[in-house]
């Protein structure tokens, strides 16, 4: 079998997977996933590398260079935003002080509210009807 | 085919199944998280092949080592760097610039193997030709809009569609130079003729881009993508390699489908959006009045005591919010409420804000527990038994004209804010939202008009609970 | 390439469509489903047919008939049953006459109960409260 | 390679697509039956392509025609008539007869072709030994175990989980007889030793098979649809075919799925289901008590007065509706009660029943509108309006005990039937379901038990209702 022929079978077979891989999707996943998918096609990188078995002349290396260049950008700025972005999906306390800027300080946050919540409610129950 | 080639190729099938394991798993928000490390180690094992089979078949000059090493540092080094230190807003146009790059250096695969091939003299097979016509174009037109995009998003560039008498003309000759351009290459093999191809596309990309308004560049970063995807796709035709293939085919189908996804929650349609529609951003400054008919305003220390009265009030953020940066002062003024035991939650638009999930990033910036963010299907039940709703630079998502047709969002799912006991809205005028129509909301009887900046509103209002009920 | 690792990398990426193409699916569908993939496989008449092309002596040609009978008795039996579950998400009338066995009936069933509604619902104001 | 196998190829390729789109139509009821009709273009096309490609190869015997024709026929003919004929409730041992030609012709495939290279003399490759074997077994194991399959529902064979001393050790050897044989055919190839294979695993399918109880079916069926298509797979490795290859491995993958999608929705788990679970599809006749401690029954006059004042009546169907074919009889009570004002509707539990949708094909049969079938999440807040439940031979589905941990049903999501003001149970005794345990709601005061074969319960009924308050 041709290796085109071959190529375009799973060409196509791909599609159908990506086609089918992206089910229904709440709206809040929709820019994680458009940039997961961005690192993915990063792996452009493996033909940039590939020219490096032919590249001999200045031109050669000056579109290896961009190419090497411009793929690796793609692959890791890529991992690292879209991993950036899914830390949001991390389930925090129920509430936390709010001048806690840093996650790190979110579970001594977490437990000072919980006497916070306390006063709060007992505070309720003193508020005028 | 030796073995080793063989193994090769496995491990290219096998990096192909991560990313769709991977993508898989980021379908929903508890394995996200998980998919994005599957994926990471599919592309790790698919670089490290490759590295193998590079070293494997040798012959390689030392300049070309000591070259990629640079490139691949230097690229490695950038996107770190840029996505290290994002502010989590800009991400979209920072995705954008990584199509950008992604697109550019599938086109220079196409490009330096037609170069390759045309140096041997010997003529070159279709069957390559028309991938790599196809890898620059596609490569190239993804470049260029991709760099407008993002340049829109960031403001580099007025996010207003720009447009000048002819510019359709314009658009339709890059077009035919391009295509028609790739048609002659079929027959005669010219280099001349491919640098003309990859000109004309790079010209069409801007002029594709630039006349469509900023509030639409989110679905437009995801067409791009999947642009990408595709271009990766035909230079893996062009040098017969399968990760390539496989991947970029993966990216093109599955962006394809996000980016109706995307254009479906706006109620948009993609044609529509390429076309050049309304969103123009943020026409608010366009209608600057302070009031109008039937609407009362409402001042800082009524709004306060209003609040810290309550017993459930429920947030909704809108693009003002980000506009004003004002994430931080909203949480605080929440926590404020709830240390007085007033239940707040937040109540989240799929579509609110200008990208996807843009309020539940902003208020992740802010600490803002996951928890309290609420779904609209699952609030808007809630509003019945709210006595306030707190609108903070929200329009769109909560204008009830959405309800009946014939309006500019008819069919968009909103916020039942109207269901409130009462309604504060905080923005700074009268001013239209990305649709650009009057909101009934605000003539509501129920509702009083804060007619300030999100963010110094915020602050006065926490100042005004504080001093009066503290 | 060679075919063996083509054949093995359509393979896998046609287990990953499959894997991707069945989505949530409400439980009346599972058997319609079911049967779906079953004629599906009803492919395997195409191996069938091909064993033609050698099949010279008794045994030949005695394997070749059971696999061509086998074969289009899955492709051929599959669809049609798959159709045949299928009809039953045809929606039909609101309601029809009890004793309209018959689809074909199911028309005029439509329209007759429109009257017998209209008595029904006078009849259920008449009843006691 | 030709440009003609390359037409071939292309057109498998197409047909594939076709299979992929049909199944994708398949997940939703409105484009269902469009989704049939493209995977039978695709069909149709493949089979075409191969005719085609069949008479271009040339050197066929006229005996081979004739026979492969004749075959065609017979086989057609048996599939259109039985899939004419069959009763709606008996579909899936059909369906597993189909799997089990399907299994077979697969298996004979690969034998036809493993003779073909023993005859050419010349070593057998290892490439092509392994998909052998792997379609020999799992096609014989598909072919013998889908034929027992349909047997059990049938009722050709007892349904009832079939076990005899050392029943495990012969499994065990049969297995290990296969593989065994399977492996030693690696290192030397030997006809004797594929047929040994091939008995070896005809046999355990029947002993895998045999064990398992017939309410279980369902779910043995989808794994075996699942093998058959792996088996056509490998078929497809064995004699290269591309589409064999990716139909196969198509409907193996979304089999498997299926069959965990089934096993879920009965709170099954696929190993337990094979190991051989409680399923003894209908444990009824074992506790034939007429009534017990605090149950209270009821006549047919005083229920059809219920019904008939009711305004609001939810019929519950279960396995014991099916089982009295007493289809008929429901939809005409239902149309009485309608005819009368009463609002009816039926609640259809997923696993009502002794299939997926068995409810749903039994009464299309009667022609009861499709719209007036509930799925459970849509029904059960209907419940606490509803005068009167109205539940027919169903058990399990309607059990309180799976609300709370510890019983054989827990977790399985139920019908809030003991929410309904009143309710009515047409069953002939205090007899189990398939699970094999008592039901609270029986004991429930509102409940009040009508014990009675569902056929003749329901025609007194509705003869009770025209009497009394016609
Ligand atoms: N989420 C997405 O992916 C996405 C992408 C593209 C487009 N869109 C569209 O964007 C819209 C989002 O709706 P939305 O309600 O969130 O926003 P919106 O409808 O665009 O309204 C934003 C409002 O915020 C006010 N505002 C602006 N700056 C402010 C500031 N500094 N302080 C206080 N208020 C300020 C503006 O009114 P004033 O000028 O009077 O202050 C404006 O009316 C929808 O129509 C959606 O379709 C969404
Ligand atoms: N749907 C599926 O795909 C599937 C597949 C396998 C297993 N299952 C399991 O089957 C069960 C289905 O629950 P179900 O409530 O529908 O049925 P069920 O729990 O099996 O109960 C059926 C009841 O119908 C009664 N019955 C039997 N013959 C009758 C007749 N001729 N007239 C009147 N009543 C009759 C029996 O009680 P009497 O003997 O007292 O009359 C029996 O208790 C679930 O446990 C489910 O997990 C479902």
């Amino acid at each position: 079998m041709s290796t085109g022929l071959f190529d375009l079978t799973i060409f196509v077979l791909s599609l159908w997977v990506g086609f089918e891989v992206i089910s229904k999707v709440p709206a809040t996943l929709h820019t994680p996933l458009m940039s997961a998918a961005n690192s993915i096609h990063g792996i452009v990188l493996v033909g940039a590398m590939l020219i490096a078995l032919t590249a001999n002349d200045a031109v050669g290396y000056v579109i290896l260079f961009v190419a090497a260049a411009f793929a690796s950008m793609n692959v890791v700025g890529g991992y690292v935003v879209t991993g950036r972005m899914l830390k949001m999906f991390r389930r925090r306390p129920a509430a936390q002080v709010s001048d806690s800027g840093k996650a790190a300080e979110v579970t001594a946050g977490g437990s000072a509210n919980g006497t916070t919540r306390a006063a709060g409610t007992t505070s309720a129950s003193r508020r005028p009807a | 085919m030796s073995t080793f080639t063989t193994v090769i190729q496995l491990i290219y099938l096998a990096a192909a199944s991560c990313f769709v394991l991977g993508l898989h798993l980021m379908n929903s928000p508890a394995t996200a998280r998980r998919g994005n490390q599957v994926s990471t180690i599919g592309m790790i094992a698919g670089v490290a092949a490759t590295l193998a089979l590079v070293i494997h078949q040798g012959g390689i000059t030392a300049t070309a080592w000591i070259v990629l090493l640079a490139g691949v540092l230097v690229g490695s080094a950038a996107g770190l760097y840029s996505a290290r230190t994002v502010q989590m807003t800009a991400m979209p146009q920072l995705v954008s610039l990584f199509n950008a790059v992604g697109g550019g250096a599938a086109a220079l695969v196409g490009l330096h193997d037609y170069m390759r091939l045309a140096d041997l003299g010997a003529g070159i097979k279709v069957s390559t030709t028309v991938p790599t016509v196809l890898d620059v174009i596609i490569g190239a037109v993804t470049f260029s809009g991709s760099v407008i995009a993002a340049g829109k998003l960031q403001g580099v560039i007025t996010s207003a569609p720009v447009s000048f008498p002819g510019a359709r003309a314009l658009n339709g000759l890059l077009a035919v130079v391009a295509i028609g351009g790739g048609a002659y290459l079929i027959s005669t093999s010219s280099l001349g003729v491919l640098w003309l191809v990859i000109l004309a596309a790079l010209a069409f990309g801007v002029t594709m881009v630039l006349p469509i308004g900023g509030a639409d560049m989110p679905v437009v970063i995801s067409l791009l993508n999947a642009f990408t995807g595709t271009a990766v796709a035909m230079a893996g035709f062009v040098i017969n390699n399968t990760a390539l293939v496989i991947a970029g085919a993966l990216v093109g189908a599955s962006g394809g489908i996000l980016t109706k996804l995307m254009a479906d929650a706006m109620n948009r349609s993609i044609p529509n959006i390429i076309v050049g529609g309304f969103g123009t951003g943020d026409s608010a400054v366009a209608a600057a009045v302070t009031s109008g008919a039937g609407v009362q305003a409402i001042a800082a220390d009524d709004a306060a005591i209003q609040l810290a009265y309550a017993s459930k009030v429920i947030i909704v953020p809108g693009y003002g919010l980000a506009a004003a940066q004002a994430q931080h002062e909203v949480a605080e003024l929440a926590d404020l409420l709830e240390s007085r035991g007033v239940e707040v939650t937040y109540a989240i638009h799929p579509v609110a804000g200008r990208m996807p999930g843009h309020m539940n990033v902003l208020l992740a910036e802010a600490n803002v527990p996951y928890p309290l963010l609420k779904e609209m299907d699952e609030i808007n039940p809630e509003f019945a038994r709210t006595d306030v709703a707190l609108v903070i630079g929200a329009n769109d998502v909560t204008n009830p004209a959405a309800r009946r047709p014939g309006t500019a969002i008819s069919g968009m799912p909103i916020l039942d804010v109207d269901q409130a006991k009462s309604i504060i809205v905080i923005k700074r005028s009268m001013g239209h939202g990305y649709a650009g129509i009057d909101n009934e909301l605000y003539l509501n009887p129920k509702t009083s008009m804060y007619f300030a900046d999100a963010k110094k509103a915020l602050a006065s209002l926490t100042s005004a609970v504080k001093t009066l009920v503290g």
